[in-house]
C-alpha cells in the first residue's frame, strides 16, 4: 500500500527545488563555452574568417514591420537612406544630399542631390526619385513602430516639390522654416525607388533602397534577413547576411546570447542594466554604451494639488538621488538630467544637477505641512518591461513616504499606456514615469508641446504647466528666422525648464547594447548611417 | 495500522504544513524580522548572509519579510475567487439541475458559451480592462471558474433527482429546499471538496500568471507571484535567491492543496480504492 | 483427467475503513472432480468469497491464509502469472450478475473469442468458429448477428447465456457458477437451471455451484456445503442434507422455505452476543451452555459427511 | 441513422453556443475604459489630435454609431470572413489572425500531444502499478507539475536546456519541431499532471467493475485488461477532459508564447489588450471561442468511435 504518501511527496518537492537552486547557482559562476568560436578560424589565424556565415541579432520587436509601416525596415539595416542624416554633435550632415540652401526667409530650400548614386535594383537616384518619394509622402500619412511619417508635421505648409535639373530639388513652404533640414534628419527624408510602392503608398513586397544592405526575407514576427549589395556607392559592409530574429521576453533574448543563438542584441531595451553587468566581467561577451535621445522623465499633475505648488516639484526634484538611482538600477548608464532636453541635440545647454535631500524635505514640508495627502503613481507597462521603472517608482515612494513631519501615502499602479494617459489628461494622477525620446533634431516642437500653456503634451498628459515668459518665448521661436536667435531661446528654455519644473527630468538614457565577441565592429549609436556596415565575424 | 490511521497520518502532515503557511502569512506582521517595504538603497541584492537571511531585493529590501508577508495577498484572493465561484456554481447548478427545462437549456448554453471562452485571455482583458485591483482580478476569476462548479453540481442534482426516493420524498410533502439540503448537498459534498481543492491551486497559479503580465497584485505589497515575475525574473542569474525562496512557497503551498484535496478524495470516497487484484 | 479441488483452513478478511471485516474462517472442504458440489448460505455467509478465492479474483483489500490443492499445486501460493494460466483454462467463472460483467465497449463476439485465444494455440478464425458453436449451444440461433452486437442490447437472460458460455470458452476442466439465477424472475431461473445442467452433461466439466437458491442446490448438486458466518456447519449428500438436516442452522434454513411453512429463523439473543463459541449460538433455539463456550469441530453427520454441532460430538 | 441525429442536435445547439461567444466577445472589447481613438491617431503620426481629428478618426473606426449597429454590423462581417481592420497599425485582422492561428494551433498540438503521451501514459502507468512506489514517485511528480507555475517552468527550461546544454533552441520557430520541445513541455505541464492523476483514478474505478472480474477470469494478461477493457472504458471522460484543455491551452499560451518569441496568437492578443485594440480582441475571442467550439464537436463525435451505446441509440452516454 502507498505508504507515507504525504511526507514522501514534500521531500521529492524539496530534493526537486535543491537540485534546481544548485544548477541555478551555478549557471551564474561558470558560463558555457562560447560556441561562436568558429573553429575553422581558430586552426589557421591568419585566414580572414569566413565573412559568408549569416550573423543573427535578437530585438524585442520585428525591425522589418513590413510592408504596412511607412519605412518597412529600420534605417540602422542600412537598406534605404536618407537625404539628411545627422553627425555626432547631433546637427544635420550630408547623405543623398551633398548640399542644400535656403532663401532669406526660410520658405524656398534647395537641395543638390549626389550624384553616381545607384539603387540596390541598379536603377539611378535622381531628382525624379525625389519627387516621386514626396508625392508618395502626400498619401499619407503612414503609421510606424519608429516615427510616424506625416508630411504635415515634417514639411509643414509644404506648396511645391520640383527638379530645376536631374540633380536638384527645390522646396518652397507657405511660412519660413529656419530648421527645416533638422526636421529632415534621418527618418524625415527617406528614399526609396518608387516602383516598390503600392498604390496607396504603402509597400508592394520588398523595399528598395539606396543602402548597403538589401531584404531577402521577412517573416513578420518572427525574423528578417538582409543581404549585402555589393552595387552600394559608399563604404561596403563587410559581412554577407544579417537575420535579425524577434524576440520579445528580455530574459529569453539573454539567453538566446548566452546559448550562442544569436551573436548580438539590438534596438531599444536590448539587454537589462542588471544583464548588462553580469557580462561586462566576461571575455566572451562585449558590453557597448552609446548616446540615446531619450530622456526619462517623472510627470507630475501640476494642475493639482500638491505639485502645483512650486515648492512640491522643486522638493521633490532636490530629494531624488539621481546618481543612485543611475548606479543601482541603471547599472551605471545614463546621465543625470538637469534640463528638459537630452544631451544629444545640437541645442542642448547643461543645467546644474542639484541633491539636497534637507531642503528638498523642508520644501516638500512646507508645501503639504503634516496633513494626509494620497500620492497617485502611474507606471506604463510598456516601459516598465524595458527599464527598472518598477524599482524606481518604489524608491521615490519611499523616499515621499518617509519625510519627517509630513503624512504621505503613495499608490503605484501599472497601466497599459492606452489607460494611462487617459488617467494623465483627466488629471487624475500624481506622477507618472515615461520615456520622451528627440522626435527630430529639431527641439521647437518639443518644447511648445511640453512647456507652452496650449502645448498638446501640456495638456494631453495632465501636466498643467502656465509660465506667461515661457509661452512668449516659443511663439518668438515660432517665427524666428535667426537660428542663432532661437538657440538662445532654447537655452534659455532649458535654464527655466530646470527651476520651474514642468516636470522632472531624472536622467538622460544611454543606449545599451551587448555582442559575443565573436563579432566585432557593433557598436550603440543614435541611428546613424553606420548601422550594421563595420560588423562582421573576428578573428 | 489500519487504511484509516494510515490516512490519518498522511492528512495530519499535509495540513500540518497548509497551516504552517496560512500561519506564516496570518501571523506575518509579528514574524517577520524586518518590515517589507524598508528599502536599504546601501545594500541591494546583498546574497543570504547572516543579516538577511534570504538576502535582500533590488531595492535593499529583506526578501524574508517579503516571503513571509507575500502568501497573504494570494492566499486571500484564492480562498475569496474560488469561494465565490463555488458559491455561484453551486446555485446555478442545483438551479439548473432541480428545474431543468428550458431553465437547465438556457443554463447549460450559457456555461457553454463561457467554457467556450479562453479562461486566461478573458481573465486578462478584464483584469486589463477595468485596473488590476483585488475587486476586479476575483471578478475575473469568478467569472473563469463558475462553470466547473455548476457542471458538476449539475451532473449530481440529475443523477440525485432520478433516485426513487426523492419522489418518495415529494410524495412525503417535503419542500424542495429541505430535499437539497437534506439530500442533494451531502452527496455532492465530496467532489464539491475535491474541485475546490484542484481550484483553489489553479487559481493560485492563474494570480502569479497575472503578475507576470503586471497585471496581478500592484507593487509595492510583498506578492509571490509578483516576486517571481516582476523585478526578481531580470536578476535571476545573478541573483538566484529572490526568485527560489517565493517559488518554493508557491509550490509548496499549490502542492499541499493538492495532497489535500487527493487525501479527501481517498477518505470520503472509498470506492476508488477498493480495486480487484489484477 | 481433471484434478480434485481441496482447501484446507482458508481464511480471509477484508482491510476497511472501520478495521478488518473476516468474511471467512478456518474453512476446509474438498471438491470431487466430475460432480457438481453446491455451496449454499445467506447472503454475506462468505460462499462468494470462498468461491471467488479460488481464481484469487477477490479486491487488494483482501488478506487470504490458508492452503488450497489443485493436483500438486497450491493455488493461494503460487505466483499469479502461473494462476492466469489456469483462470479460464482449468477453472472457469460464472461471475455474478451477468449483466455487468460484460464489458460495455466491446462486442460480444470478440470477448467470447478473447477467452479462446487467451490461452493460445488458436487462429483468430479458428476462433470465430469456436464462439459460433459456443453461442449456437447456448441457445443463440444467429451466433453472427449476436457476436456483432454489444452489451447493452442483450436482454437478462441472454446474458445470463452469454456470460456461461463465457466461463466454458476456454474448456475447462472445472467451473465456478457464483450465484447464477440471482435476481431472475422462476422462468429464467429454469432456463440456468437447464444450461447449467447442458455444462455438465456435454462438456463434462465438474461444477461448484455458489447460491442462495435451495430448490437449484437440490435438483442439480450432488453434495452441499451448507455455510453460516464464514462456517461450513454442514457437508454431505444434497438430497439428505435438504431432506433430513442435522445442523439447527440448516433445519432453520430449510424450514424458512414456502414449501416448508416459511418458519423464520428467530434473530440473535442480545445476551449471548459475545461469546466464543459455535457461530450459531445466538440464534440456536436448542444451544446448551457450553456451546457459547467452545468452538465445535467437524463431527461424523449420521447419513454421511460432517457437522460442526456439539449434539453430535 | 443514430449518428445523424445525433451529429445533427450538436450542430444545432453550436449555433446559440457561437451567437453567445460572439456577443460576450464584442462586450469584452467595448467594457474597456479608454479611448483607442488616440491610441490609433499616435500611431500614424498625429502626436497631438485636435478634436475634429478625433472625430474623423471616432467615424472612420466606426465608433460613433449605437452600440446594438455596430453588434451587428461586426457580426454581419466577421461571418463573410471580415474581422474589420485593426486599430493599431491598421492591419486587417482576419488575415492577421489566419497566419497566426496555425502557429498557435501547432504548438497547442504539440501541447496537447504531449499531455495526451505523457498524461494519459502516466496515468496508466501508475495505475498498472497501483500501490507500488512508482505509482507513488508518478503520483509526487504529476502532483509537483500541478504545482509549477508555467512561465516559472519555462524559464528554468530555457536556462538549463537551451542555454547551459545547447541541446534545443531558446525560442522561436526557425528550427521546426526542436523548436516546439520547451514550449509544449512548459504549457502542457499542468495538464499532464492533471491528466494523468485524472486518468489513473478513472482507470482504478473502472478495474473495480464486475466486467474486469471476468475478464481476470477469462485468464487474460495484465495488459489485456489494463489495455482492453479497463483504458477503453475509461476513454470517454479521458477525451472530454483533454477536450476541455484545449480550450485552456489557446488561452494560457499568452504567457508562453510571449516567452518562446512565438508570433502566435497569444503574444498578439496580448499587445492588442495593452493597446487597447478593441477589433482585435473581439476578432481573437471569436476565432479561439469558435476553434475551441468546434474541438468540442469533435470530441462529441469521438466519443461515436469511442462509445457504441451513444453510437447505436444516439443517447447522452
Amino acid at each position: 500500500m502507498n505508504k507515507r504518501l504525504g511526507t514522501l511527496l514534500l521531500s521529492a518537492a524539496c530534493a526537486l527545488s535543491l537540485a534546481l537552486s544548485g544548477c541555478g547557482g551555478d549557471a551564474a559562476s561558470t558560463p558555457p563555452p562560447v560556441s561562436g568560436t568558429d573553429p575553422a578560424a581558430a586552426q589557421t589565424p591568419q585566414a580572414q574568417p569566413d565573412q559568408t556565415r549569416e550573423i543573427a541579432f535578437a530585438a524585442s520587436r520585428d525591425q522589418c514591420p513590413g510592408e504596412q509601416d511607412a519605412y518597412y525596415a529600420s534605417m540602422s539595416l542600412g537598406v534605404w537612406e536618407p537625404l539628411v542624416t545627422k553627425n555626432e554633435d547631433g546637427t544635420p550632415a550630408p547623405a543623398l544630399a551633398e548640399r542644400w540652401e535656403h532663401n532669406e526667409d526660410a520658405t524656398v530650400w534647395t537641395f543638390h542631390l549626389r550624384e553616381g548614386v545607384t539603387f540596390s535594383n541598379g536603377a539611378p537616384f535622381d531628382a525624379d526619385i525625389v519627387l516621386a518619394n514626396f508625392e508618395r509622402m502626400k498619401k499619407g500619412p503612414f503609421d510606424s513602430s519608429f516615427y510616424g511619417l506625416n508630411i504635415d508635421t515634417i514639411y509643414p505648409g509644404l506648396l511645391s516639390c520640383e527638379k530645376t535639373d536631374d540633380f536638384t530639388v527645390v522646396l518652397t513652404l507657405a511660412e519660413g522654416q529656419p530648421l527645416l533640414d533638422y526636421t529632415m534628419v534621418n527618418y524625415g527624408s527617406a528614399m526609396f525607388e518608387p516602383s516598390c510602392f503600392a498604390g496607396d503608398g504603402s509597400f508592394a513586397g520588398f523595399p528598395i533602397g539606396t543602402g548597403p544592405y538589401m531584404v531577402k526575407e521577412n517573416v513578420l514576427g518572427q525574423y528578417c534577413v538582409i543581404e549585402r549589395n555589393d552595387a552600394y556607392w559608399g563604404t561596403p559592409g563587410i559581412a554577407q547576411t544579417f537575420r535579425f530574429k524577434v524576440i520579445p521576453d528580455t530574459e529569453t533574448r539573454y539567453a538566446a546570447l548566452r546559448a550562442g543563438e544569436v551573436q548580438g542584441l539590438c534596438d531599444l531595451g536590448a539587454i537589462s542594466p542588471a544583464q548588462a553587468a553580469e557580462l561586462e566581467g566576461d571575455s566572451a561577451y562585449r558590453v557597448s554604451v552609446g548616446d540615446s535621445g531619450i530622456t526619462h522623465f517623472l510627470n507630475v499633475n501640476g494642475g493639482a494639488f500638491p505639485f502645483d505648488d512650486l515648492r512640491m516639484r522643486e522638493g521633490l526634484s532636490l530629494l531624488l538621488d539621481r546618481q543612485t538611482i543611475i548606479d543601482r538600477f541603471y547599472n551605471g548608464y545614463g546621465l543625470a538630467a538637469g534640463g528638459f532636453l537630452s544631451y544629444t541635440s545640437a541645442f542642448y545647454a547643461e543645467q546644474p544637477v542639484r541633491y539636497d535631500p534637507e531642503q528638498g524635505a523642508a520644501l516638500i514640508r512646507q508645501a503639504v505641512g503634516d496633513q494626509p495627502v494620497e500620492l497617485l503613481f502611474l507606471l506604463p507597462n510598456g516601459d516598465v518591461n524595458r527599464y527598472p521603472y518598477q524599482e524606481e517608482a518604489e524608491y521615490i515612494q519611499a523616499l515621499l513616504e518617509n519625510i519627517e513631519g509630513t503624512n504621505i501615502k503613495v499608490q503605484i499602479r501599472l497601466m497599459d499606456w492606452g489607460p494611462c494617459k487617459d488617467e494623465m489628461k483627466a488629471g487624475n494622477y500624481n506622477m507618472c514615469l515615461k520615456i520622451q525620446g528627440l522626435p527630430s533634431a529639431n527641439p521647437f516642437s518639443l518644447f511648445r508641446n511640453f512647456m507652452h500653456t496650449e502645448g498638446s503634451t501640456n495638456l494631453n498628459y495632465g501636466l498643467g504647466y502656465h509660465n506667461d515668459h515661457v509661452d512668449a518665448l516659443i511663439e518668438e521661436a515660432a517665427v524666428c528666422l535667426d537660428a542663432r536667435r532661437l538657440g538662445e531661446i532654447y537655452a534659455e528654455l532649458q535654464a527655466i525648464s530646470a527651476e520651474d519644473f514642468p516636470n522632472l527630468p531624472v536622467l538622460y538614457s544611454q543606449e545599451v547594447v551587448a555582442s559575443s565577441s565573436a563579432i566585432t565592429g557593433y557598436q550603440a549609436d543614435v541611428y546613424g548611417l553606420t548601422g550594421y556596415t563595420q560588423v562582421c565575424w573576428a578573428q | 495500522m489500519t487504511l484509516r490511521n494510515r490516512q490519518n497520518l498522511k492528512l495530519a502532515a499535509v495540513s500540518a504544513v497548509l497551516l504552517a503557511l496560512i500561519g506564516m502569512t496570518v501571523l506575518a506582521p509579528w514574524l517577520a524580522p524586518c518590515d517589507p517595504l524598508a528599502i536599504d538603497m546601501s545594500n541591494c541584492l546583498a546574497p543570504p548572509g547572516r543579516a538577511h537571511l534570504l538576502g535582500t531585493d533590488a531595492l535593499g529590501r529583506d526578501v524574508l519579510s517579503r516571503v513571509i508577508h507575500g502568501g497573504r495577498a494570494s492566499l486571500l484572493l484564492a480562498a475569496a475567487a474560488t469561494s465565490l465561484s463555488m458559491c455561484a456554481g453551486l446555485v446555478i447548478g442545483i438551479a439548473a439541475g432541480y428545474c431543468g427545462g428550458i431553465v437547465d437549456a438556457a443554463i447549460t448554453g450559457v456555461s457553454n458559451i463561457f467554457q467556450g471562452l479562453p479562461g486566461m485571455v478573458v481573465m486578462i482583458a478584464l483584469v486589463g480592462v477595468l485596473g488590476s485591483n483585488t475587486r476586479s482580478i476575483i471578478l475575473a476569476l469568478v467569472l473563469t471558474s463558475w462553470v466547473g462548479f455548476s457542471r458538476l453540481v449539475r451532473g449530481e442534482v440529475l443523477k440525485i433527482k432520478a433516485e426513487p426516493y426523492i419522489e418518495g420524498m415529494r410524495g412525503l410533502g417535503a419542500g424542495h429546499l429541505r430535499i437539497i439540503l437534506r439530500h442533494v448537498m451531502p452527496n455532492i459534498r465530496t467532489n464539491l471538496i475535491i474541485l475546490f481543492t484542484t481550484r483553489v491551486g489553479r487559481v493560485i497559479l492563474s494570480v502569479a500568471g497575472l503578475s507576470y503580465l503586471s497585471l496581478g497584485i500592484q507593487p509595492p505589497t510583498p506578492d509571490w507571484g509578483e516576486m517571481i515575475s516582476g523585478t526578481a525574473r531580470r536578476y535571476f542569474r545573478s541573483a538566484p535567491h529572490l526568485l527560489w525562496a517565493p517559488g518554493i512557497c508557491i509550490i509548496l503551498l499549490t502542492l499541499s492543496i493538492h495532497v489535500l484535496g487527493d487525501l479527501l478524495r481517498d477518505r470520503l470516497d472509498v470506492k476508488q480504492d477498493a480495486v480487484k487484484e489484477l | 483427467m481433471v484434478p480434485d479441488i481441496e482447501i484446507r483452513g482458508l481464511s480471509v478478511w477484508f482491510e476497511t475503513a472501520q478495521g478488518p471485516v473476516a468474511a471467512v474462517d478456518d474453512l476446509s472442504t474438498t471438491f470431487r472432480a466430475g460432480r457438481i458440489s453446491g455451496v449454499i448460505g445467506e447472503s454475506g455467509s462468505g460462499k462468494s468469497v470462498m468461491g471467488l478465492s479460488l481464481l484469487r479474483l477477490l479486491p487488494n483489500t483482501a488478506h487470504v491464509t490458508g492452503e488450497c490443492r489443485f493436483g500438486k499445486a497450491d493455488l493461494y501460493a503460487m505466483p499469479l502469472r502461473e494462476l492466469r494460466r489456469l483462470r479460464g483454462a482449468s477453472i472457469g467463472l460464472i461471475p455474478q450478475n451477468p449483466g455487468a460483467s460484460l464489458d460495455p465497449v466491446m462486442k460480444i463476439g470478440r470477448q467470447i473469442a478473447e477467452g479462446i485465444t487467451a490461452h493460445g494455440g488458436l487462429s483468430r478464425r479458428e476462433a470465430a468458429e469456436r464462439t459460433a458453436g459456443l453461442l449456437r449451444q447456448f441457445g443463440f440461433a444467429d451466433p453472427e448477428k449476436i457476436a456483432g452486437q454489444y452489451a447493452f442490447q442483450m436482454s437478462g437472460g441472454m446474458c445470463q447465456r452469454l456470460v456461461s458460455a463465457l466461463g466454458l470458452a476456454g474448456r475447462p476442466g472445472w467451473v465456478v457458477a457464483d450465484e447464477p439465477t440471482k435476481g431472475l424472475d422462476a422462468v429464467l431461473r429454469s432456463q440456468v437451471c437447464t444450461v447449467l445442467r447442458q455444462i455438465y452433461t456435454e462438456h463434462h466439466t465438474s461444477m461448484i455451484l455458489v447460491t442462495h437458491d435451495l430448490y437449484l442446490a437440490r435438483r442439480l448438486c450432488d453434495d452441499i456445503r451448507v455455510l453460516y458466518m464464514g462456517q461450513i456447519v454442514e457437508q454431505g449428500g444434497a438430497v439428505d442434507v435438504l431432506d433430513h438436516p442435522r445442523h439447527p442452522y440448516t433445519a432453520g434454513l430449510t424450514g424458512a422455505l414456502p414449501g416448508r411453512g416459511m418458519v423464520p429463523i428467530p434473530p440473535p439473543d442480545p445476551e449471548r452476543l459475545d461469546h466464543r463459541g459455535c457461530p450459531f449460538y445466538p440464534r440456536c433455539s436448542r444451544a446448551e451452555a457450553h456451546c457459547g463456550r467452545a468452538r465445535p469441530g467437524d463431527f461424523d453427520r449420521p447419513g454421511g459427511g460432517k457437522v460442526r454441532c456439539f449434539r453430535y460430538a | 441513422m443514430a449518428i445523424l441525429t445525433y451529429t445533427g442536435r450538436r450542430l444545432l445547439m453550436l449555433i446559440p453556443v457561437l451567437l453567445g461567444i460572439s456577443l460576450a466577445a464584442f462586450l469584452l472589447g467595448r467594457i474597456a475604459p479608454g479611448d483607442p481613438v488616440d491610441e490609433a491617431l499616435f500611431r500614424i503620426g498625429v502626436e497631438f489630435p485636435t478634436e475634429e481629428d478625433r472625430a474623423e478618426m471616432r467615424a472612420q473606426l466606426g465608433l460613433d454609431r449605437p452600440l446594438p449597429a455596430q453588434y451587428l454590423d461586426w457580426v454581419g462581417r466577421a461571418l463573410r470572413g471580415d474581422l474589420g481592420r485593426s486599430y493599431v497599425g491598421n492591419r486587417d485582422i482576419a488575415r492577421e489572425l489566419m497566419t497566426r492561428l496555425p502557429i498557435t494551433l501547432e504548438v497547442s498540438l504539440a501541447a496537447l500531444a504531449a499531455a495526451v503521451v505523457f498524461g494519459v501514459g502516466g496515468g496508466v502507468l501508475m495505475a498498472a502499478f497501483h500501490g507500488t512506489w512508482v505509482d507513488t514517485v508518478l503520483k509526487a511528480l504529476s502532483t509537483l507539475l500541478l504545482s509549477v507555475p508555467g512561465f516559472w517552468l519555462a524559464l528554468f527550461l530555457i536556462t538549463v536546456f537551451a542555454e547551459q546544454l545547447h541541446l534545443l533552441p531558446t525560442s522561436g520557430l526557425d528550427r521546426g519541431l526542436a523548436s516546439l520541445v520547451l514550449p509544449a513541455v512548459a504549457l502542457s505541464a499542468a495538464n499532464v499532471g492533471s491528466t494523468s492523476r485524472f486518468t489513473r483514478g478513472n482507470i482504478l474505478a473502472q478495474l473495480g467493475e464486475q466486467y474486469i472480474v471476468a475478464a481476470n477470469a477469462k485468464g487474460l494478461s495484465q495488459k489485456a485488461v489494463m489495455l482492453g477493457h479497463a483504458f477503453r472504458n475509461s476513454l470517454v471522460p479521458i477525451i472530454t477532459l483533454i477536450g476541455n484543455y484545449f480550450g485552456g491551452i489557446l488561452g494560457g499560451s499568452t504567457i508562453i508564447e510571449n516567452i518562446f518569441a512565438i508570433p502566435g496568437l497569444g503574444s498578439y492578443v496580448l499587445s492588442a489588450i495593452q493597446n487597447r485594440d478593441y477589433p482585435v480582441i473581439q476578432g481573437y475571442v471569436l476565432v479561439t471561442g469558435a476553434t475551441f467550439v468546434l474541438i468540442t464537436l469533435a470530441i462529441d463525435l469521438l466519443y461515436l468511435a469511442v462509445n457504441p451505446k451513444i453510437r447505436i441509440q444516439g443517447g447522452e452516454s
